[in-house]
């Protein structure tokens, strides 16, 4: 299954890629989920306490910048998602490797929950601030696509019956996807700022944040990063799983 | 090739093909929206332009599940990728046709509608021009989607569900313009942007597509 | 030579079912292929018209490639019979019709509709399909079903005359042709076995 | 406690949205960890190998 790179190259690339053998992906994550689980929970903890108690109140936004930790770190790792998905995807379409492909569709429900997270969180956050629950901010509203685009990617998974066909058309799609949620961005950036010329609906808080809030707002993001590393390791070890299942099925009506 | 057009654009028009199906849901939303908003014409003239669009759009993907269904159906698609034709080139024609039979007439009823909704004097021109410009891209995305969901057996609300998000930037665009175009604005920049959508789609989704095909034929 | 395979290996849902069949076909020979249902007799042919990659192993076809005909015919219902066949003939670049409707005994039916057609009638005009394609090699997936017997008949002599221009056919089929000449293929020994965990070339292999 | 003032609701209520969504998260994806792989075992152990 490997491409054929010539000398030292292909070397390197073989102990890189030999974790992409699901049997080496299993033993190997074995090891490694109980201590990225636990880093994770430390880091989240740590992260959110620290935000939540130990801050001093904005003078314009009062304790609602206490949102921040939660909003800001979902946020990112929503667009994460979707980026570690379109990598895993092409690494299947061009290599082959099985657990690439299944990483990315462990990700997507994770990808969902953090979108929906940074979007309710967005919501209760404008209320206060805006005066209302919802607004078709650019950013607010590019998120929104974004959700689409994971219900699309996890409901072509769950339709098609055969895994290596949906490996394949699921990756197509998130290819594909990328391409017009990057152009979505950017026309919901155009469509906005036709509809209100100037008036940036944006928090400010996102672009200058002050120190006293920088630090527990950098832990908790590593905090947001651990707990995707140890979901994607979990739910990616179910989906090897439920593969070998499936070959071993497979095996048994044949004998 | 061209055999292959002049093909679905027969099987289109004669019974049973669904060739004005569209144009008719079209004229329906356009009725309804009245009905839902009041016939007060400064509210009807204020949004023509999106509600134009947006039904479009609907009615544009109302047919897009048959682009390949009907052909996986009846074993021609097997038949088609075996020809001595690229089956991007299929995709391609494929697309052209759906666009002859569904976003071309949509198109040209577009200002017919427009006037139910009041919609401004200058619009009309502006709004012909941004479907011109934006209904291709609607059938090449359209058949992108319907090449990916082809070996599903009732794939038509997943086909809807994977093609209306990439339908997004299209829309807004398309229905930036129109609304300029009605407002006396400059429309210079969404009609670029529209168009660059509209040819980046045709470079790019046949391949795509043509790919998406190959996976569900094995 | 009109068609080598060599060692070729196909699978069906991630499993493979048929392993190391190797034949050749030479112009003017039929091969048939036999074998219990489910053995992999339309993954064979599909794999070698090249709709699905095979697991390992090749198959050489002649440079302007095969025509291949399935289970269904690829008829347009609102067709008539002239216009579907034509249609086929300009994809693959062929002009004529005519001798394909006399071949298939179609001519009393060209301006008929495909959706009017018996089941026979559409088959014969599946088949005929084949005349128009110019391709001196055919793959066929069962080209007799729903024919009765005068047209196995015709459907022989249309094979028989392929044969004797030069082209060759590879047929999965359970009924005798009458085809004497044909050469027969049990596919029954090319069953695959079940490879040790990891060492099968199938992708469902690396979890086994 | 830490005093949020006005704003207690909006910043409780961000937290517990937040936390109920990623417990769920877990929860989904720990019970079909679990499931799968009870289930495969059942089925390694039906086949009579390990692998």
């Amino acid at each position: 299954m490997l491409s054929t790179a010539a000398g030292t190259a292909s070397q390197d690339a073989m102990s890189i890629w030999e974790y992409a053998n699901p049997k080496k992906f299993m033993q190997t994550s074995a090891w490694a989920l109980p201590w990225v689980t636990g880093l994770a929970v430390v880091t989240l903890v740590t992260g959110l306490v620290w935000g939540f108690f130990f801050t001093p109140d904005d003078y314009r936004q009062g304790a609602t910048v206490k949102i921040i930790y939660i909003h800001v770190p979902s946020a990112m790792m929503a667009i994460n998602a979707w980026a570690m998905m379109l990598v895993t995807s092409m690494i299947w379409l061009v290599r082959r490797h099985h657990v690439s492909v299944l990483a990315a569709k462990a990700a997507a429900p994770i990808g969902v929950t953090m979108t929906l997270i940074a979007l309710f969180t967005g919501a209760i956050w404008g209320q206060p601030m805006w005066g209302t629950w919802w607004a078709w901010d650019p950013r607010l509203t590019s998120f929104l696509i974004l959700f689409l685009f994971y219900l699309g990617y996890i409901a072509l998974w769950e339709a098609v019956e055969d895994p290596d066909t949906a490996a394949d058309l699921t990756s197509v799609l998130c290819l594909v996807g990328s391409v017009f949620a990057l152009l979505s961005r950017y026309a919901v950036l155009f469509w906005n700022q036709g509809l209100h010329q100037g008036a940036s609906l944006s928090l400010d808080a996102e672009e200058h944040v002050a120190d006293t809030y920088a630090w527990p707002l950098w832990v908790s993001m590593a905090g947001f990063v651990l707990l995707f590393v140890t979901l994607v390791l979990i739910r990616t070890r179910t989906e090897i799983r439920a593969r070998r299942l499936r070959a071993l099925e497979a095996r048994e009506r044949m004998a | 090739m061209l055999a292959l057009l002049l093909r679905d654009l027969r099987l289109a028009t004669r019974a049973g093909g669904g060739f004005g199906l569209s144009l008719a849901f079209f004229l329906i939303v356009t009725v309804l929206v009245p009905f839902g908003v009041g016939p007060e014409g400064g509210t009807l003239s204020r949004i023509a332009p999106g509600i134009l669009w947006v039904g479009a759009l609907l009615a544009c993907l109302l047919s897009l599940d048959r682009i390949f269904a009907l052909d996986r159906e009846d074993g021609s698609l097997d038949l088609l990728a075996t020809a001595p034709i690229p089956l991007e080139g299929v995709v391609a024609v494929k697309a052209l046709a759906h666009w002859l039979t569904t976003g071309l007439p949509l198109t040209l009823a577009a200002p017919v509608l427009g006037v139910l909704l009041h919609l401004p004097g200058p619009g009309f021109a502006w709004l012909t021009l941004s479907l011109a410009a934006g209904t291709p891209a609607l059938s090449i995305i359209g058949t992108f989607g319907a090449a990916l969901t082809v070996g599903l057996k009732r794939g038509g609300l997943l086909l809807s569900l994977l093609v209306l998000p990439l339908y997004i930037p299209t829309l807004i665009f398309g229905a930036e313009a129109a609304r300029r175009g009605g407002e006396g604005l400059a429309t210079f920049t969404p009609l670029l942007m529209q168009g660059g959508i509209t040819l980046g789609a045709l470079a790019i989704l046949p391949f795509a597509a043509a790919a998406a095909i190959r996976v569900n034929l094995r | 030579m009109m068609l080598s395979v060599h060692d070729l290996a196909v699978s069906r849902g991630g499993i493979a079912i048929l392993e190391r069949v190797g034949f050749v076909l030479d112009p003017g020979e039929a091969l048939v292929l036999r074998g219990p249902n489910g053995i992999g007799k339309t993954t064979l042919l599909r794999s070698i018209a090249g709709l699905q990659p095979p697991v390992a192993g090749r198959a050489e076809l002649p440079p302007e490639g095969a025509a291949y005909a399935g289970h269904a015919d690829g008829l347009k219902a609102t067709l008539s019979v002239a216009e579907n066949l034509t249609f086929w003939a300009r994809i693959y670049g062929q002009g004529d019709i005519a001798p394909a409707l006399h071949a298939m005994d179609l001519e009393g039916l060209a301006e008929r509709p495909a959706q009017n057609l018996s089941a026979g009638q559409k088959r014969r005009l599946g088949l005929a399909r084949l005349l128009v394609t110019g391709r001196r090699l055919w793959l066929l997936d069962e080209p007799t079903v729903s024919l009765d017997t005068a047209s196995v008949a015709l459907f022989a002599a249309a094979i028989r005359a392929h044969l004797a221009s030069g082209g060759a056919a590879l047929m999965a089929t359970h009924i005798d042709l009458g085809l004497e000449e044909a050469r027969i293929l049990d596919l029954t020994p090319f069953r695959a076995t079940l490879p040790a965990p990891g060492q099968g070339g199938g992708f469902d292999e690396a979890f086994a | 406690m830490v005093d949020l003032g006005k704003y207690a609701g909006t910043v409780l209520g961000a937290y517990g949205v937040t936390i109920l969504l990623i417990l769920g998260l877990v929860w989904l994806s720990l019970r079909k960890g679990a499931e799968m792989r009870r289930r495969l075992e059942a089925q390694e152990k039906r086949m009579g190998r390990n692998g």
